[in-house]
């Protein structure tokens, strides 16, 4: 999960980490209101959960609190597209409006969990401001990472590497080792999967500032971190992924034609990867989990449906907790029920497939039976060349 | 095979759990034998009228002489759980549990370095080995046929696809260990090929990886002094980058979680890349009739 | 550093750990006042900082509030004696009024760290009430002993395996596993040497209590314990003991007439060993401590005068770092300003002692001088029996 | 010799403290190749004009092949310098230190847990070897003999008072050895004595040791087992229950906390008992001249 700016930014300051002066607001009276409290220039942020803003015009300064207030109007209640956002954009709901900070250098400090050192791993650059990707693909050598013993937390002699590698000496670098220090609190107490500092700004008359900041949240964790839970904004996510997260599946919106049906991880992205090899391009991932039952099942099949980017849908399940016949009775309830004009593809392998075949066998000719994992994929992507030629011309 | 055999005694923490007895009976159906189980409050009692519930792994061990375990407790008890086995002296740690935070896993993961166990999991199907009849894990053991290949695997399902094609082809497999969906598994590629190699047992090893973390390239680093062919299928060439594809591993986050890097790097090692995940089977047919290892 | 109960229940208090609910009192007056809000039965317990106050009369369950002022009146500025006090006893300056608790059960509780173990080891046993020594003695079966990884800190399991040494399930169990952790958390934020809840005990409606605690505190730690320094109470120590304190020498009174003055706690010890094995009681140990200069040299000398028990003083130093000229300095300055009356064996052995000796040899003849050991502790000893008649016949 | 020898080279932590000058200048003085010293925020400097300074034990190692450290920072650091020095890949930390909390020393035997890293001290003299002119301590040098007789202590200056005393009875020492007065020391009695027992030039054993904790007693079971003859002195014969006597480990607490335990352990385990501490010197000579070891 992630968290956006505003919130992170409080996060770090209950930590006692240093973070820009801002309010937030969700319209224009809000916005002047909270420029108003800066009195001259603000930097307006709008509140998405992507990266890339800047470029795409979500990061305004401003000159005066009323210039502010147009700006927080122009961005609010619009969607901003950015680099990372996917071609529909994100809602801009809030804005933070902050203190312009005047820095003397950009650093930059990131925590992750690297999983071949298995531990949470601090990197550290004194060239901030730029993506850490980039960086590390035209700068390698100036990106220095610590990787923390959970038995000792991070030690002194490490927040001394570190305050080097930023270029750091005298109280600054006795400031980022109390920064680091909390940011490492903060990672652990939190449950984090991702901070990231970029850019930490060195001022002439206050030290160290948290300029910008990213923080996501374990998942697995969120069971034991209600606070952070309660941060989560549904709207930044795609309707279809909402729903399929409530439904407790794990779903991807793509942008293909073939909705795929799974059961288990792997073999969703592998039944991707053979629409992907035959042709074809497949609308989602979608993984029903180990514990599907019917109801599940056809909440998934469902989904499936209405989506309407799906002009073929591929039910590829290998049966193992999970029986077929579970499944092929969910399927017929959805047909019964809905009529569905596009056409079905259903492979079915594995615990009770002989019965389930024969039930659906004995079912309506909309669903298209191959056993063969292979044969399945060239069914699915056949037919999607067939109906999405069909479709696109009745529409 | 490896990592169990015929005298494998398992004990089940959390046996008194729905799905713990579900798994549980399916497992000594196979042929494995179940020692004991540990339910926390139900020490003393019989499950299934058969088997002994102790209240801790160490009475347990003590009890009943059992080698491996198997996990089946909800996600907020299973780094206790883990911790539990390898204090109690157990050697072979299975956790089919999903959903531990990452924060517990680097804990667990501190405290078994220095110390000999394998951690199998979590997330994962488990370990089965046809020609012991002996299965800790959650497999379905139907489509398995005892033979000479070793399978090692990310996935769940993808795995039972891979050894149902496998076992279609004729090609019987020594064990399958599915090392578990998540991004710190307890144990790696390279340390099952290891195993593999040094195992007589198995002649060669299909693995089949996915995108996400670089463990398919330290794999790949220890195929190259492999002396077993090794075949590989990487899942999520289709993947959009930064997205989490059901396992919490399973997430492209810079350039080596990316497929085609893993693949590449299987393959300038030796390995035999398949693309087609429907033809694991066939390819592994082919490859082994040519070097007559089956 | 050892806390009184009262201290010892504050803090366990603040962690959450049930304490009964109880009053602290400095006179006749507050001791009423207190007993009064209990109502009509109290429980009296004398705070100083010594086991065995039960046999010795410090604890007294009294009926009714004016009862308990009378108890308190008879308790407070005077000494009292126990097993574990010395034969001065120690003042009582407090006294805790405290609820009278029913126990159904009196269970032990115990966190120490354990060297073999180089962990904190919790220390179980439903055998409560007794001292662990003793219990150690006749039922060893009976204590249950888990050592707590710092990677890890108390474990679940481990707690379980406690609540059942303890003998308690369900609720209790879960109460106890809380408290545990509580105990654990303690022992490591306020560097814990010690803490021994004796009883815990077992309630029909309130769950477990602490009904007694102690809890020591790692006096290397002290430096980032400013909360816990501050709760010290100096009139529980020797005279001497504090003055040597605040010199920061080693210094345990004993009760002996032979001071010693030694650089080295193993050095010193020995020291000690020889005077007891040649026939004569050490007054004293006293470790000067490795960093010492002429001015501590001189304290470490003065104390020695100081205790009226010291009939001959020896001076052992195996000059290292610090210098034997540096010693006979020193002493020379307090023989000129003194002129004590009471022999002063010397022997000054390692750097510079060649120049030392010189620089004794031309100064007073109260210095006897001599460099091996085993003469030197003779030539104490020998010192000993003469003056102690000498000086006994004079006073 | 044990630990130290003619190739050491030494990294000294905290080098441009008073302290850490003076004593270091002794070291060198003596003949140890002092190759490096660490002070944060002087690296790049030159100590004593001689000696180049680093800002961590990493650079240190890196830059000069230190292979022992020697610390000197205060007792709020020390633990993070042990540290250190471990992730560095220093095999050997003698920590001269005192007054580090013990909560701290918790950690670091933790951390040292599964790792080949002996650490002398805290609180502790240090090692020095005669034959080699190897000091890595704050021993007097000059009562030191080149000889065969190995010492170990958790004292200082009686650590002193009995090499004096061999050194005046004409027996050399091969190494001395002062494990510190701490009660969670980085090494105990069993490891030094197994080192002592391997090392051929080492022909005897003089342990010093003293009340609080039951590291006389473990030694004692190895001592059963050693080829060579150990000569024990136990301080504390005469001190009281449940005081601490200067060293923070130096207290009795409960039966085998006690001289008189930890004496008999060491009688009954073969070592030759000294009671009376002036005597340890003319008692050596004597066991090992009628054993014919020196």
């Amino acid at each position: 999960m992630k968290l956006h700016e505003y919130q992170a930014k409080q996060v770090l300051s209950q930590y006692g980490i240093p973070v820009p002066e801002g309010h937030i607001a969700a319209n224009q009276q809000e916005a002047l209101e909270a420029a108003r409290i800066r009195g001259g220039k603000s930097i307006l942020k709008a509140q998405i959960l992507s990266g890339g803003r800047g470029k795409a015009g979500g990061i305004i300064a401003t000159d005066c609190p009323e210039e502010a207030g147009h700006a927080a109007a122009r961005l609010l209640g619009n969607s901003l597209v950015t680099g990372q956002s996917g071609p529909q954009g994100l809602p801009v709901n809030l804005v933070l409006i902050e203190e312009q900070v005047i820095p003397d250098r950009e650093l930059y400090l990131g925590l992750l969990v690297e999983p071949s050192r298995k531990r949470i791993v601090f990197m550290a650059s004194a060239r901030g401001g730029m993506d850490i990707e980039e960086l590390a693909g035209t700068h390698p050598d100036e990106i220095v990472s610590v990787a923390v013993d959970p038995l000792t937390g991070l030690l002194p002699y490490q927040a001394r590497v570190l305050a080097r590698a930023l270029g750091l000496s005298g109280q600054l670098a006795v400031q980022s080792a109390r920064i680091m220090r909390a940011l490492y609190r903060l990672f652990v107490e939190k449950d984090c999967s991702l901070i990231e500092i970029n850019p930490m700004v060195v001022t002439e008359d206050r030290g160290l500032i948290a300029l910008d900041a990213k923080v996501s949240i374990d998942d697995n964790a969120l069971y034991r971190q209600p606070e952070i839970a309660a941060l989560a904004d549904i709207s930044q996510e795609d309707p279809l992924e909402q729903r399929a997260a409530q439904a407790g599946f794990s779903y991807v919106k793509l942008d293909g034609s073939i909705g795929c049906l799974v059961n288990g991880a792997g073999l969703a992205m592998a039944t991707m990867d053979l629409v992907t090899l035959l042709g074809g391009r497949p609308a989602n991932f979608l993984d029903v989990g180990g514990a599907a039952d019917e109801l599940r099942i056809r909440q998934a099949i469902e989904l499936l449906l209405d989506d309407r980017d799906v002009k073929v849908a591929w039910i590829n399940i290998f049966g193992g907790i999970l029986r077929c016949d579970v499944v092929a009775k969910a399927l017929l309830r959805v047909l019964e029920d809905r009529h569905p004009a596009i056409p079905i593809v259903v492979r079915l392998q594995g615990t009770n497939d002989a019965k389930a075949r024969d039930m659906l066998n004995s079912g309506p000719m909309t669903v298209m039976l191959e056993t063969e994992l292979g044969r399945a994929g060239r069914l699915a992507v056949a037919a999607s060349g067939m109906t999405g030629k069909k479709r696109g011309a009745a529409s | 095979m490896i990592l169990v055999d015929d005298r494998t005694r398992v004990v089940v923490q959390g046996i008194t759990g729905n799905e713990a007895t579900f798994h549980t009976l399916r497992c000594i159906e196979y042929g494995t034998e179940v020692v004991a189980g540990v339910t926390p409050g139900k020490g003393g009692s019989l499950w299934e009228e058969r088997t002994p519930v102790f209240e801790s792994v160490e009475e347990a061990k003590r009890e009943t002489g059992a080698t491996a375990s198997i996990i089946f407790v909800p996600a907020q008890f299973a780094s206790d759980a883990i911790i539990e086995a390898v204090d109690a002296g157990i050697p072979l740690v299975v956790c089919i549990t999903e959903f531990i935070p990452t924060m517990d896993a680097i804990t667990w993961h501190r405290y078994l370095q220095g110390t000999d166990v394998t951690v199998i999991g979590p997330n994962c199907p488990g370990i089965i080995s046809p020609p012991a009849r002996c299965k800790v894990g959650i497999m379905p053991a139907a489509i398995h046929m005892p033979g000479n290949i070793g399978v090692v695997s990310r996935s769940g399902t993808l795995t039972y696809e891979v050894v149902a094609q496998l076992t279609s082809e004729g090609i019987g497999q020594s064990t399958c260990v599915g090392i578990g969906g998540d991004p710190l598994p307890g144990t790696d590629f390279a340390r099952i090929l290891r195993r593999f190699e040094a195992d007589d047992d198995t002649h060669a090893v299909i693995l089949v990886g996915e995108i996400g973390g670089s463990m398919e390239q330290e794999a790949a680093a220890y195929i190259e002094t492999m002396s077993k062919p090794v075949i590989a299928f990487v899942a999520g060439a289709s993947a959009p980058a930064g997205r989490r594809m059901g396992h919490a591993g399973a997430i492209i986050e810079g350039q080596s979680g990316r497929a085609r890097e893993k693949m590449a790097a299987l393959e300038s090692a030796g390995a035999v890349v398949v693309e087609n995940p429907a033809e694991i089977g066939a390819t592994a047919n082919r490859v082994l009739s040519s070097r007559e290892v089956c």
